[in-house]
């Protein structure tokens, strides 16, 4: 009775741990987004959102466990980055559809040498 | 230093070839390139005959040694002769006229370049008998392989590219290796200068390492088993001056390489790798000659039977004994006569049948009867007649195995068994028999040229045959020396 | 002088070969005649001065081979033996060479025949007055060769061909074993000189050898790989198969190379290494053998044979076999004499046969021919006395030569001679049988050619009979005049002086008188049974066949050697030759070497091509194997 | 504690089912939406345990800008819609084992990290002695970021600045026929460039270009 009350303790109490795990999933389901998408290719950069996303949930969780600031910091530049990134890569996409008219990911095969 | 007639003798074919090269012009003007090859090739010949006069044979020294300046302190450009690399040199300037002779039987178009590059050829081979500087050897060694590969490739049969590429890598592939030896033995010993490397030595610790190398290189090149099959598909492919040129000498150049360099070089190793060397060379000669028999390509065939010749030289080399080493360097010496008068024996009735199947001929004796009789004399002076030249190489080399290896001479002897019945049975296929295929009926007999050339090939054959003395004469000191200044090494270590 | 014995065939055949169109068809044949025969006379005086002043000259000519230890001259040497064989084999084949202008009056090649004929008789000089092994191996394969030509001369027949080739080749295991002992004797001696070899037997004798793990005396096998070299050329059981295919050749090619001359250059060998023979009693025991189960095969294969030539080529290869067991029992000169009668009568039943078949246009079948005696009467008669001399009819050559060996096989005292002497008993009594049946067949009987018209058959011409006719001398004389000197016992004119080798002295006893009347009885005996079997009553001899049929089978398809061979040798050779090649060759070191990596390297580019396929997706899928390969190797790490 | 842990497991599962969602629902607009819900969550998980200026920001930025962004570039290329169909073709799904298998390698070795992570004893006791230090956490941040962090603040706004402009660029087109104001043509603009005299002659008319 008394290791099941353990048990749940340990449940109950959230840790470090739980958080990097949340972390490790959402990264996983990123990655395996990427390619089991076949759909187009936003959500290819959705899915990088995603993984940015599992690397901010890390970084804040240790920065929040451990007391150091430095990973929030560094979540702010990640957030930036990531939001670049979006512009950026979006504004591909568009020029892209403009000029072949499709950006299903099946279709996109012209990073051929 | 007197007159550099070593030198003389590589460049002046190089010096024909540019020749031919910078008067490119008419097409119609072939007779006259190949008056200017053979003038070329002529005087070259003569030039090595002078040498083989001026040579003093009661000395294993290298004479004519000439030395240069290439690369400071790094590598000089060095050629010397003594006497197991003379009559290399000679056959080399014996066969390449006959082989432009040849030609115009055999090659129709780009007369002019082909001509060029059998001239390259000759040059590169007289470099690689009398290098007597590793890295100039390697040069030689390998340079000799783009003549030849464009000579298969242009020239050749339909599937003269795969073949011509399948020589190139294979040779290269094993060459590589060598070079890599090569330029550890600089590291090692400060110098790639072959009479130095003879005086200083080589440690035994590297020697077993040097020995594979270098004979991965002459391995292929030999060819001997299991890394013969690029020959008979050259041999099929290239043209029959090409055939001639790689059977008579490009095989030689291993031959020589295994006596200069493996046993010249690295004394403890070659007696380590003896057994090795022994059991490739027995089931070279027995494999290839079951193979051989059951051909049905005349050139496939006589390229087999080339495999289990050098299987006997590469066994001779590695007795380490007088009459092994000479027998091999005879050997070689007639092989280089008779398969080059053998691929030309298929090269006449190719060029007028267009065929070198086996079954398309039959029955031709009474048709061509010049060509059949000397036929018949290449035919058994393959098959190691006595009182033809192919007698003496194979009846020393066994004896010298024997001395060595009871069994290993006793098993290759079997191959004679063999070499006679594929030789003979091809003999009589193409030559005997009944008169079949109607065609063979417009055959004329040997033209003049063609006559020429067997019968410049026959009288050496015969001569040699009953008086190889000349011959022994020049090569007897040197080798005797090699093999004392071996055993010499065997003992020190 | 003695040069020339030597040279004039082989001038003579280079006149023959190389100018015979020019110089045409009949000067080509009197030019080798006559230049042979001159052979043949000098080689008579030869002898004549070897008996009379016991000459022995040894003659270098050049120097041949010359490689560290190993010198090999070209030489001549004249001793006993070596006259003997100059005298047989010059006159044999002079005659021969005059027979042949008649026999092969039809063929549109005489000169390139001659040539060869000439060409053989030069090489089997060499080989008989070689005065080392090398040369006498190159005289060896130098016979062989001419007789690989003149077998195949015929060359459209196949059968020809392949005869010839089969005689080359067959030989050429001959060969094998005796280069091998050539190799054995310089590895033992360092040298390869006959005077010095023998020099130095008695050093080597107890000396052993690891031979495929066995430890065998080095004499012995030396012996023993001598032997196998002869036993090819002179086609003894195992490798007797070529003889009976050799006479595809022409006839004449028969009498000379495979009656007279090259078959005895095994015999020739034996005698001539008589002083090594001597140290090594166990594979003279076998030579014994060898030689007796050869007689007795060849014996039992001729009684049924059909072809006439065949039957006395058979013939020769039983009595071959009596040689070899002469010498086997040690009786080297017995052997020679056998030798030296042989070559005699069998050249004479050879010629004599080939003059049945020019009469019968090339009809070799005895079935087919029969009832002709008073149409070749000439040939008839001489028939007749070659056969009583091969059979050993009293008086004539046979019966001393062949009756002194088996007694000499009696006299030799243990098991293997009582043995000899008995199956040379039964031997001679078959080989009377089959000899009488030849002739009856042939000569007796009705006429039983439905081709060619019995008026049509001839006597040969006379430049063919005149060789019969003094072959026939020979064959009748020869014993007689001979016997004293080749087997008289020893004295202070002894007349083989060092050229053989006794190490004990031959005995010197008589068998019992029975034993003495034994064969000859049988052999006159025989006579009339086989006259009353193939002429009289032909009924019983296919009576005994019907009943013995499997034996009658097994004897005429010649104990089955052929098929055997074929079976062991040929066939698995030729089968392993196309395994290796294909399968090994083709498949496994090509198929792994240069095509297999060829191949693989375009399988990977293509893969590796594929792999840059354009599409996103694909790309960072890679990019995540690497990260997941680098994370992994972080962890595992 | 217990709210605590129940809202961490109410916020963590709904991420991770929007992310799920993310990835594998047919329409590329609740995508996008499911995106925005995996953010919101994300942010009040941070919220929660302390970090609310990131938490704020996720939801200012990505929720407010990025999210919608999406959200445009999606509704404007109309790929919205999606055939109902998860994979073009067999050929295309032909790695997803392997990629299953992968991801999973993935996930398993970082939960592996995490495990295998060993806290020092006394860290949580630091930690608390920060929690106490009664500063707010924009506070401290603020304080960080422009003071240590000051050049990498300043070039990451340079960065945004570069992806603004380069975002522009790219997507920017001429188009012909859109008629736009040019002050610079309209100032240079002379009489001679508008009027011309012509000769008329009588009845003829005049023709007049356009």
């Amino acid at each position: 009775m008394s290791s099941l009350i353990k048990e749940l303790r340990l449940m109950t109490e959230i840790g470090l741990g739980h958080y990097l795990t949340l972390g490790a999933i959402i990264f996983s389901i990123g990655i395996i987004g990427i390619f089991l998408n076949r759909k187009n290719i936003i959500v290819i950069l959705m899915s990088i959102e995603l993984i940015l996303l599992a690397v901010n949930i890390n970084l804040v969780s240790f920065s929040i466990f451990l007391g150091d600031l430095t990973g929030q910091v560094f979540t702010l530049f990640i957030l930036t980055v990531a939001a670049a990134e979006a512009a950026i890569g979006l504004a591909i996409i568009v020029v892209y559809y403009r000029n072949s008219g499709t950006i299903r990911v099946e279709h996109i095969d012209k990073l051929k040498g | 230093m007197n007159f550099p007639i070593l030198s003389s003798l590589i460049l002046l074919p190089i010096v024909g070839a540019l020749f031919l090269f910078f008067t490119k012009g008419k097409d119609g003007d072939n007779l006259t390139a190949k008056y200017v090859a053979l003038f070329t090739t002529i005087v070259n010949f003569l030039i090595s005959i002078y040498l083989w006069i001026s040579f003093d044979p009661s000395t294993s020294a290298f004479q004519f040694v000439e030395e240069r300046i290439w690369i400071k302190d790094f590598i000089n450009y060095k050629v010397g002769v003594d006497g197991i690399s003379i009559l290399f040199i000679l056959l080399t300037t014996f066969i390449t006229p006959l082989c432009i002779v040849s030609v115009n039987n055999t090659v129709k178009n780009r007369l002019r370049d082909f001509l060029i590059a059998i001239l390259i050829m000759e040059s590169f081979m007289i470099g690689v008998f009398c290098a007597l500087d590793l890295v100039v050897f390697y040069l030689f060694f390998e340079a000799g392989l783009i003549p030849m590969f464009l000579i298969i490739g242009i020239w050749g049969g339909p599937k003269r590219v795969y073949s011509a590429f399948k020589f190139f890598l294979y040779t290269l592939l094993g060459s590589v290796l060598m070079l890599v030896a090569i330029i550890s033995i600089y590291w090692i010993s400060g110098t790639t200068d072959v009479m130095k490397l003879y005086e200083l030595g080589i440690d035994a610790k590297y020697q077993n390492l040097l020995w594979l190398a270098f004979f991965s290189s002459f391995a292929v090149k030999t060819p001997m088993w299991p890394v013969h099959t690029w020959l008979p598909d050259a041999h099929v492919e290239a043209p029959t001056a090409g055939s001639v040129l790689l059977a008579a000498i490009l095989l030689k150049m291993a031959g020589y390489g295994f006596i200069r360099f493996s046993l010249g070089l690295f004394p403890v190793a070659s007696e380590v790798f003896t057994p090795l060397v022994y059991t490739l060379s027995v089931i070279a000669i027995i494999f290839t000659s079951l193979i051989a028999l059951m051909q049905e390509d005349m050139k496939k065939l006589i390229a087999y039977s080339s495999v289990a010749h050098m299987g006997f030289v590469t066994l001779g080399i590695f007795t380490l004994q007088q009459q092994g080493i000479e027998g091999s360097i005879i050997q070689m010496l007639s092989h280089g006569l008779v398969s080059a008068a053998l691929f030309l024996c298929v090269g006449v009735v190719y060029d007028r049948m267009h065929s070198r199947l086996i079954k398309s001929y039959g029955g031709i004796v009474t048709i061509i009867p010049k060509y059949s009789i000397l036929f018949m004399l290449f035919t058994l002076a393959a098959l190691g007649l006595p009182g033809t030249f192919g007698f003496i190489g194979e009846f020393l080399i066994l004896m010298g195995a024997f001395k060595d290896n009871f069994l290993v001479a006793v098993i290759a002897s079997f191959g004679v068994i063999l070499g006679a019945a594929y030789m003979l049975w091809l003999y009589k296929r193409v030559v005997f028999g009944k008169l079949v295929n109607e065609d063979l009926k417009q055959m004329v007999d040997l033209n003049r040229s063609e006559y020429l050339i067997l019968t410049c090939l026959a009288v050496p054959t015969l001569f040699f045959g009953f008086y190889p003395e000349p011959l022994f004469n020049t090569i007897e000191v040197s080798v005797s020396d090699l093999i004392n200044m071996h055993n010499l090494n065997i003992a020190i270590k | 002088m003695e040069l020339s014995i030597i040279f004039l065939p082989l001038i003579a055949s280079i006149i023959s070969g190389f100018f015979g169109k020019f110089i045409g068809d009949r000067n080509s044949e009197i030019v080798t005649s006559v230049l042979v025969s001159i052979s043949a006379l000098l080689s008579i005086f030869v002898l004549y001065q070897v008996i009379a002043n016991q000459y022995e000259e040894n003659i270098v000519i050049a120097t041949w081979i010359n490689s560290g230890s190993l010198n090999v001259n070209w030489s001549m040497l004249i001793d006993p033996l070596s006259a003997v064989m100059l005298v047989v084999v010059t006159s044999i084949s002079s005659l021969v060479h005059i027979y042949s202008i008649g026999y092969m009056s039809h063929d549109p090649h005489k000169p390139r025949f001659m040539a060869y004929l000439s060409l053989f008789t030069f090489a089997m000089l060499m080989l008989v007055t070689s005065d080392n092994f090398v040369q006498l191996f190159f005289g060896w394969e130098g016979v062989g060769l001419c007789s690989y030509f003149l077998i195949g001369f015929w060359f459209k027949k196949e059968s020809a061909n392949a005869a010839a080739i089969k005689a080359f080749v067959v030989n050429r295991v001959g060969d094998f074993g005796f280069a091998l002992g050539i190799f054995l004797i310089f590895y033992l001696f360092g040298t390869v000189n006959y005077s010095e070899v023998f020099q130095q037997i008695p050093t080597v004798i107890d000396k052993k050898l690891l031979f495929l793990g066995f430890e065998i005396k080095s004499i012995d096998l030396i012996c023993l790989l001598l032997f196998v070299g002869a036993m090819g050329k002179s086609a003894q059981i195992l490798l007797h198969t070529w003889l009976p295919d050799a006479m595809e050749g022409p006839t004449p090619v028969s009498a000379l190379i495979h009656a007279a001359t090259m078959v005895t250059a095994g015999v020739f060998l034996v005698v001539r290494c008589s002083p090594i023979y001597e140290y090594s009693p166990l594979i003279l025991n076998l030579i014994t053998i060898v030689g007796m189960t050869t007689a007795f095969f060849a014996a039992t294969v001729a009684l049924v044979q059909t072809d006439i030539k065949k039957i006395i080529a058979y013939s020769t290869c039983s009595q071959l076999g009596y040689m070899f067991f002469a010498a086997g029992v040690g009786a080297y000169n017995v052997a020679m004499f056998h030798l030296f009668t042989h070559a005699f009568f069998k050249a004479l039943l050879f010629l004599g046969s080939g003059s049945v078949i020019h009469a019968f246009k090339d009809e070799q079948d005895i079935n087919k021919m029969g009832g002709v005696w008073k149409k070749l009467p000439y040939t008839y008669a001489l028939m007749i006395i070659g056969t009583l001399a091969l059979t050993g009819f009293p008086f004539l050559s046979g019966f001393y030569s062949k009756d002194a060996i088996i007694e000499f096989a009696y006299l030799k005292g243990n098991t293997t001679g009582y043995y000899a002497a008995g199956i040379g008993i039964l031997t001679a009594l078959l080989t009377s049988i089959y000899s009488w049946r030849l002739i009856f067949k042939t000569f007796h009987g009705e006429y039983n050619n439905k081709e060619i018209k019995i008026e049509e058959t001839h006597e040969s011409p006379i430049v063919m009979l005149v060789p019969l006719f003094i072959l026939s001398i020979g064959s009748i004389f020869a014993g007689i005049l001979f016997k004293g000197l080749f087997i008289g016992s020893g004295g202070e004119n002894y007349f083989w002086a060092d050229s053989i080798m006794f190490l004990e002295p031959l005995s010197t006893d008589h068998p019992p008188t029975w034993f003495l009347l034994l064969t000859p009885c049988l052999v006159i005996i025989s006579i009339p049974i086989a006259y009353y079997l193939f002429v009289k009553n032909k009924e019983i001899p296919s009576g005994i066949v019907s009943l013995n049929k499997p034996l009658y089978k097994f004897l005429v398809n010649k104990w089955y050697f052929d098929e055997l061979y074929e079976v062991l040798f040929i066939k698995s050779s030729k089968l392993l030759g196309l395994f290796l090649w294909k399968f090994f060759d083709g498949t496994i070191i090509d198929g792994f070497g240069p095509d297999g990596i060829s191949s693989f390297i375009k399988k990977c580019s293509i893969k590796a091509n594929k792999f840059q396929s354009g599409f996103i997706y694909q790309y960072a899928f890679v990019m995540l194997v690497g990260f997941s390969a680098f994370l992994t190797f972080l962890i595992v790490r | 504690m217990i709210a605590h842990s129940i809202f961490f497991y109410t916020f963590s599962i709904i991420a991770i089912v929007s992310a799920i969602m993310v990835t594998a629902s047919k329409n590329t607009v609740h995508s996008v939406f499911f995106l925005i819900l995996d953010f919101i969550s994300i942010s009040c998980l941070f919220i929660m345990i302390g970090a609310e200026f990131l938490g704020m920001i996720m939801l200012i930025v990505y929720v407010g800008a990025v999210a919608v962004l999406f959200l445009f570039v999606v509704m404007m290329l109309n790929v919205a819609q999606q055939k109902n169909q998860w994979f073009a073709s067999e050929d295309s799904s032909k790695h997803i084992p392997v990629g299953l298998i992968i991801s999973t390698l993935i996930f398993v070795e970082l939960i592996i990290v995490v495990g295998g992570w060993k806290y020092k004893p006394d860290l949580f006791d630091i930690n608390n002695s920060i929690e106490t230090a009664k500063v707010s956490n924009t506070h401290a941040l603020g304080q960080v970021l422009y003071t240590d962090y000051i050049h990498v603040f300043q070039i990451s706004g340079m960065i945004l600045l570069v992806a603004m402009i380069g975002a522009i660029v790219l997507t920017f087109r001429k188009r012909a026929g859109v008629k736009t104001q040019s002050y610079i043509k309209q100032i240079s603009r002379e009489r001679s460039d508008g009027v011309s005299i012509l000769n008329v002659e009588s009845n003829k008319g005049v023709k007049i270009d356009d």
